[in-house]
């Protein structure tokens, strides 16, 4: 059994050890929350092996497994692991871990179930980012609704079942668009191994353009590029302070990962074809999403729209398809999994004491909480892109992509131009959450009780932290774990497309 | 006088499948459903046999032995469930059994 | 003896500590400070402040320390490799973390620990008895570490990172009483600084624009890098290639030097970006001093001086913006206009620091300017010498202020009534001179030194300026000039307010002097901005500087022949590229005359003329109030945001945010327009479903599978029989299906 | 494949049997039919050159499981609850039409001769040895796993059979 298998699967122990437990008194409620948390460290540690084992200089795929599952149609259980998936597996593991550690005590009926879903929720994101398959990739996508679902459905806020459900059928819709192309690619190439896919996909050429707008879909909805957002603040602001990190912090970057994994080189030719249209949304989605971002009244709904206008970004790098954009694009999705994780659990931290997400119930929450508004600067900062701070390495790079890409034709500093506003926005919106917050008099009288911020939130922020300025700071580590890969992507994306010059 | 070919075990292997077949459906009591059952298993066994004849492969009978060594679990398990229900509904009645209701 | 001149002329390996003592003073005040001064206020406000100060002395001490490495290896710069930051290998993007050590950024590093040093000092008498004591030298430290590497970065990128930085901490220290509220209940210093964070960001887009292209058309972001290839670039004439992108290299340039104004338009406060300084005097005084008047706002003076070889290139080039105006006269136009317009506005102001505010706007249009024309040593010259009169006024204005507080606390015996007291609004003040006398006579100095007063530091730096620009624009010239004229007169009517005349207000008349924690530094920084001038002194008359082949010497154009390693400024003539001079050698007389008489005379009007026999009271009207300068208290361009900019964008961000984006898209399109159809067709076809409490194109589907479900759940008896029926029946028709058709 | 007078007299008794089975109201003598039954496939088994099979038949079926079902019977006592569906009749008709479509499409195949190939049946070795040689040479691990699921059930049916504590007793 390889080092990928384990990395995926090391969780249903967990799960199976949890079943085994009671529920009910609190000793063993204890006994789920440590198991949860230990089985999540340990594959934390397991995907650092991975990490240890991981040979920078290689462009292909690493630590491959391989075997026939259903072999009659040419499906495989093929896993492996490249540039382009290894931080996404890292930020995983570590999500996993901070949001289960989130979850201590805000989590309080049905804990067993609780834990269990998010231990079952990890298995489906590793599998999405390590599936080398489109039938075993298509099977993962698909699972990790489930938990999801139930999660944001049973621990949710008021609103859970109308979000939940939008969610999962939202996100579902869009899938199935893609199994009509991973079939058809699939029954006409006789395989579903990506790389044998990749290496014959002059057989679908003809149709590529369909076929790349049938993956797309699926991935727009779940990144999500503007217009179809519409989900997410409904499934952000319902769901639980984990389920908000884990789904800001990865399932997001599943739909980018898929453009990086499946459209881009699987349709280079359609990927050129529609990288402006793309552009254009995504950047139409960096200014909205910041726009949208400013009135709103409550904190999450806020940091969800802020996702639409961070992701856009991605989106661009993703679409600039030369090196620097796609690696600014992969690092600024394990960014913004890090910052918006990290802010949803600063609200979570706050929503816990005072049971209300609206900025008219706060103000002045500096005085109360000097730590924690300290540690909420620096979240809010490295949202912003502030330089020393990870957002702003992500989004330079991006830009820099954008700025020389030529995909986006000649003149692609317009782009990159009105992308570049989104700093700005940012600012705005950013700051003015964090004033209605933090700022301003203390003259809510509930604040005024409010207690800092204590050990274990502190060890998970300062977890985060660690990675903020890591990343900010030296990221140098970061990039030479994905270049390879990706330079062997943009040549491979080069060399099929002749117009390119 | 014809020889027999394979196409008469077929044929009696058949006639054997929808007997059994039908009394699953026909009967009320759970054991002659179970019955039933077994003699669908034996039908599927025979065509089993014959064909490994036909073909000449061994292959066939060494199938029918895990066949016969799984309904022999089957029945022990089978028979240990009806026991229980008749136990908490006592009754075997098949029809008065739907705890799998929607 | 060896070691210790080792240790002297080769400072280079100890650049990064100029780094680190700020930095070991943010984490030693932030982490541990505030329960410091908790415990014991008195002793920890002594150990924090002092801490912080000594963090910011040592700092000094090694710029100090490479000043004389550098004269020790004649000027030769040196880049220091910290560690690699950025590095994309296959997009051949490589960024280090590395300190450039020449001699601008070393004049640069001096002048910002020096002032930084004093106004640390300063502080703790300042603020003491504030409750967030520590936090705020944790402020401070963080503002000098972001500084320094700001003036320290050997790359653009690094340089940014300073940029944004120093901007974070004016945001913060802006806001550093955020639980102030005005009037309205709004909390105005949490506002302003937000205001000042986004009028840099405006720049800052700007900034990274700029980057973006440098990159592409250069291939690196490093400066010697940078400035290396241009060079080459533009000897060769290639054009600039990239992607499908084309274009020569002047006009590449044209647009990366006109983002590079923009970017400093908004950190240097220019039109149209400047609104946001008069806003930031919210903070505290001494951060008025150090940030908002002698530092941070001259980091966009430094980048155009350090992009020196980018705008003489563009001004070679010929390329021109539009077809209109070349990037380097813009940033002279935008300058020369800024120091203008806001020369005028702080004709109207009454609080003490806004004036200030107002000046300092103006001064840094005159070095923007400066630097626009290609006088870049003149700039710097001003720029130091503005550091040093300019955060001595704030910081006596700070003495001030305090004085009159304390006067107010004692009239008030403790009793905090509110009778609409400013203790910044100079229509309170008067007669201080009696009361504040050393504060007086500082406050004395600083002004005439702003006003250019022979022969203190203002004179020089202004002086050198004019003359430059008298030779190369003269419309630039002219702008300046009257400009000038205003700087004497708002700072003749703001002396005569605060220090001449009886006291308008019962506090000024309790007011006193500063402690002398307070009061030291205030004379050190007279004695700079007394003497600030001999950095430069150009030579008096033609023969002295054909003595010395028009090159600096003795203590004539000290500055020049020191900045002239850093700045490498060219021209291309028919010979090709050459050197060109960055300043007058020789003083102009009458550009010299003619100045010290307008200033005299402006000084002379206000004091005299419209300001003398007036105010008598509190609340007497301006004499100018009702004359045209005062349109422009109201007139420019920050109404025009604030107004009119902003509520239109907060009205469209709300439109876009409830009506677009909620009602429309969410509520209508999804649920109207797509759910609602759905589900009717769904009720049609089902037959059995109720249309109450539907809710969402998706919900709609839910309940559309749910009452499918409950029909087709009749079918799941339970019964096995059921269940083995219908398998027997697939199970005929596939074996049916297979024998007979597929035969 | 055997003597055809054997074959029809074989089959006519299973099918019989399995008809016994099928209608008779007597539980006791439903499960005395179908051992009749097996044993007429054992037999034919052991026509069919398969001995070792037919010997697992009576064995197996004819003697333990069969045994065990009356085993249950008698313990149950519920010998006596005989007759078929009652209110439902279109799920006996269906049922009906079922067993015999699905004999009449076999009939119909049969009789175009198309389903399966009529050549001659090959001799092969299928002694007891050969059998065993061939299970333990490439179905080991099946094997064992069959091992295994012997235990499951037995452990199962032990649950099972054990009366709640505290409930029943």
């Amino acid at each position: 059994m390889g080092i990928l298998t384990i990395v995926t699967f090391l969780p249903l122990i967990g799960v199976a050890l949890i079943l085994l437990l009671n529920q009910g008194e609190n000793e063993s409620e204890d006994k789920i929350r440590w198991l949860a948390l230990g089985t999540s460290a340990v594959t934390f540690v397991v995907s650092l092996i991975v990490l240890a084992k991981f040979k920078t200089g290689v462009g292909g795929l690493q630590m491959v497994e391989q075997a026939d599952w259903i072999p009659s149609w040419g499906i495989q259980y093929y896993l492996g692991i490249d540039g382009l998936s290894i931080l996404m597996i890292l930020l995983t593991a570590f999500i996993s871990l901070v949001s289960i550690a989130a979850s201590w005590t805000a989590i309080g009926h049905q804990i067993k179930q609780y834990y269990i879903f998010m231990l079952l929720m990890e298995i489906g994101m590793m599998g999405v980012f390590l599936a080398q398959d489109l039938f075993l990739f298509y099977v993962f996508w698909e699972f990790t609704l489930i938990p999801m679902y139930f999660l944001i459905g049973i621990w949710g806020g008021k609103e859970r079942i109308y979000a939940s459900i939008k969610f999962f059928l939202y996100t579902m819709a869009g899938s199935l668009l893609m199994l009509l192309a991973i079939l058809y690619m699939g029954i006409k190439g006789g395989t579903f191994a990506l790389p044998d896919l990749i290496a014959g996909r002059a057989a679908f050429a003809d149709v590529q353009n369909i076929l790349f707008l049938g993956f797309a879909i699926a991935f727009a909805i779940k990144v999500p590029i503007f217009p179809f957002h519409s989900w997410l603040p409904d499934a952000h602001t319902q769901a639980p302070t984990a389920g908000s990190i884990v789904l800001a912090g990865v399932l997001l970057k599943m739909g980018t990962y898929g453009f990086i994994r499946f459209n881009l080189p699987l349709f280079p030719e359609a990927s050129v074809h529609y990288a402006p249209a793309i552009a254009v949304l995504a950047i139409i989605g960096i200014i909205y999403g910041a726009l949208v971002s400013l009135p709103q009244k409550d904190v999450k709904k806020l940091v969800a729209y802020s996702s639409v206008s961070h992701l856009g970004f991605v989106m661009l790098g993703i679409f600039s398809l030369n090196e620097a954009g796609i690696q600014g694009a992969i690092l600024q999705g394990v960014n913004h999994g890090l910052s918006t994780g990290a802010l949803f659990f600063l609200v979570g931290v706050l929503y816990e004491q005072r049971h209300t997400r609206l900025f008219s119930e706060y103000g002045g929450v500096w005085k109360a909480m000097p730590v924690f508004s300290v540690l909420a600067l620096i979240v809010t900062l490295s949202s912003m892109g502030l330089p020393g701070l990870n957002g702003f390495v992500g989004e330079f790079t991006i830009l820099l992509g954008s700025m020389g890409a030529a995909s986006l034709g000649p003149n692609p500093w317009i782009y990159t131009a009105f992308a570049t506003t989104g700093v700005i926005l940012a600012a705005v919106y950013l700051l003015w959450m964090f004033q209605r917050v933090f700022m301003g008099p203390l003259d809510n009288p509930k604040n005024k009780a409010l207690r800092d911020i204590n050990t274990r939130e502190l060890t998970i922020m300062l977890a985060f932290l660690l990675f903020i300025f890591w990343i900010g700071i030296a990221p140098s580590g970061y990039f030479a774990l994905m270049d390879s890969s990706v330079a062997e992507l943009v040549s491979n994306i080069g060399t099929a497309v002749v117009a390119l010059p | 006088m014809p020889d027999v070919t394979i196409d008469w075990y077929v044929a009696l292997s058949i006639i054997l499948f929808a007997i059994g077949a039908l009394g699953v459906l026909l009967r009320r009591n759970a054991i002659i459903i179970f019955m039933s059952v077994e003699m669908m298993l034996n039908s599927a066994n025979l065509l089993f046999v014959a064909f490994s004849r036909h073909l000449g492969d061994l292959n066939g009978q060494v199938l029918v032995f895990f066949v016969i060594t799984v309904a022999a679990a089957e029945v022990a398990v089978g028979l240990a469930l009806i026991v229980t229900i008749f136990r908490t509904k006592q009754s075997i009645n098949i029809d008065e059994i739907n705890l799998l209701k929607g | 003896m060896r070691v210790i001149t080792y240790f002297f002329m080769n400072a280079f390996n100890l650049a990064p500590l100029i780094l680190i003592f700020p930095l070991i003073g943010v984490l030693a005040n932030g982490l541990v400070g505030r329960r410091f001064v908790e415990t014991d206020r008195k002793t920890g406000e002594v150990w924090s402040g002092w801490f912080g100060s000594l963090m910011a002395i040592s700092s000094f001490v090694i710029a100090a320390l490479l000043f004389f490495s550098l004269r020790s290896q004649e000027f030769h710069a040196e880049v220091i490799y910290l560690f690699d930051w950025f590095n994309v290998p296959s997009a051949g993007f490589r960024i280090p973390w590395a300190l450039q050590v020449d001699t601008l950024s070393v004049t640069m590093m001096l002048v910002v620990t020096g002032v930084g040093s004093l106004i640390h000092i300063y502080a703790i008498g300042y603020m003491h008895g504030d409750p967030d004591f520590s936090r705020f030298f944790t402020y401070l430290n963080l503002f000098l570490f972001f500084m320094l590497i700001l003036v320290t970065g050997s790359s653009y990128l690094m340089l940014f990172v300073g940029w944004e930085g120093v901007g974070l901490c004016s945001y913060l220290l802006i806001g550093f009483w955020f639980d102030r509220v005005d009037e309205t209940g709004h909390p105005m210093n949490a506002t302003a600084g937000r205001k000042a964070f986004v009028a840099n960001r405006v720049g800052d887009l700007a900034m990274i624009l700029a980057m973006t292209l440098t990159f592409w058309t250069f291939g690196s972001l490093e400066f010697n890098t940078v400035f290396q290839s241009a060079v080459e670039l533009f000897e060769k004439g290639h054009m600039v290639e990239f992607g499908l992108f084309s274009a020569s290299l002047g006009s590449v340039l044209t647009a990366v030097t006109a983002l590079f104004l923009m970017g400093a338009a908004g950190k240097s406060a220019q039109i149209p970006l400047y609104v946001w300084l008069p806003d930031a005097m919210a903070g505290p005084t001494p951060v008025s001093a150090l940030i908002h008047a002698a530092t941070m706002v001259t980091s966009g003076i430094y980048l155009i001086v350090r992009s020196n070889v980018l705008f003489e290139i563009v001004r070679a080039s010929g390329s021109l913006i539009l077809g209109v105006i070349s990037a380097p006269d813009l940033v002279a136009y935008t300058g020369a206009a800024t120091a203008l317009l806001a020369g005028m506005i702080a004709f109207t102001q009454f609080d003490i620091k806004k004036v200030l505010a107002y000046s300092t706007v103006s001064q840094l249009g005159f070095m923007i300017a400066a630097a626009g024309m290609g006088a870049y040593v003149a700039a710097m010259f001003h720029l130091i010498t503005h550091a040093f009169f300019k955060a001595l006024l704030f910081l006596s204005a700070g003495s001030v202020i305090h004085g009159m507080e304390h006067g107010h606390h004692e009239i008030a015996h403790g009793d905090h009534h509110d009778d609409g007291f400013d203790p910044q609004d100079m229509r309170m003040m008067g007669g201080l001179r009696h009361k504040m006398p050393t504060t007086y006579v500082v406050y004395m100095i600083g002004a005439l030194a702003l006003s250019g007063i022979v022969p203190l530091a203002g004179f020089w730096s202004k002086d050198e300026l004019l003359s430059h620009g008298s030779d190369n624009n003269f419309a630039v010239y002219l702008m300046l000039a009257l400009a000038a004229f205003f700087t004497a007169f708002y700072m003749g009517r703001q002396l005569k307010m605060v220090f001449f005349g009886e006291p308008r207000h019962a506090a000024a008349e309790h007011a006193h002097e500063s402690a002398p924690l307070m009061t030291r530094p205030l004379i050190v920084l007279a004695a700079l901005a007394a003497l600030g001038g001999f950095l430069n002194l150009p030579y008096f008359t033609e023969g002295m500087a054909a003595a010395n082949q028009h090159k600096p010497g003795g203590i004539f154009l000290g500055l020049e022949g020191w900045l002239e390693h850093s700045i490498q400024s060219f021209e291309l003539t028919a010979e090709g590229v050459l050197h060109m001079p960055h300043t007058s050698v020789v003083m102009s007389r009458s550009v010299a005359g003619l100045s010290t008489l307008l200033a005299l005379a402006a000084l002379a009007w206000a004091f005299y003329g419209v300001y003398g026999k007036k105010p008598k009271t509190a609340d007497e009207r301006d004499p100018l109030q009702s004359t045209p300068i005062w349109w422009f208290a109201i007139l420019p361009l920050n109404t025009f945001y604030m107004k009119g900019v902003i509520p239109l964008f907060n009205r469209l961000a709300h439109w876009l945010g409830y009506a677009l984006d909620w009602d429309f898209w969410h509520d209508f399109v999804h649920n109207r327009l797509i759910r609602d159809p759905f589900v009717g067709f769904a009720n049609f076809a089902a037959d059995i479903l109720d249309t109450q409490g539907v809710d969402g194109l998706v919900n709609g589907a839910g309940k559309t599978v749910r009452r499918l479900a409950s029909v087709i759940r009749l079918s799941q008896t339970g019964y096995a029989r059921n269940y083995a029926l219908s398998i027997l029946l697939g199970a005929v028709a596939l074996v049916a299906y297979f024998l007979l058709m597929v035969n | 494949m055997g003597n055809p007078i054997v074959f029809f007299i074989l089959a006519a008794i299973a099918i019989a049997a399995a008809m016994g089975m099928l209608t008779s109201r007597n539980a006791v003598h439903s499960a005395l039919f179908l051992v009749l039954n097996f044993a007429t496939i054992a037999v034919l088994y052991i026509v069919l050159n398969a001995p070792f099979i037919g010997m697992v038949q009576i064995t197996v079926y004819a003697g333990a499981i069969m045994v065990l079902f009356l085993f249950v019977i008698m313990l149950l006592g519920a010998d006596k609850l005989g007759g078929v569906v009652g209110e439902d009749k279109w799920q006996r008709y269906l049922a009906g039409f079922l067993a015999v479509a699905l004999v009449v499409v076999f009939g119909i195949v049969l009789a175009q001769g198309g389903g399966v190939d009529t050549g001659t049946a090959t001799a092969i070795d299928s002694s007891p040895a050969a059998l065993g040689m061939r299970l333990f040479e490439g179905y080991v691990f099946p094997f064992e796993v069959t091992g295994v699921l012997l235990l499951t059930s037995m452990i199962g049916v032990v649950v099972l059979g054990r009366k709640k504590r505290g409930k029943d007793a």
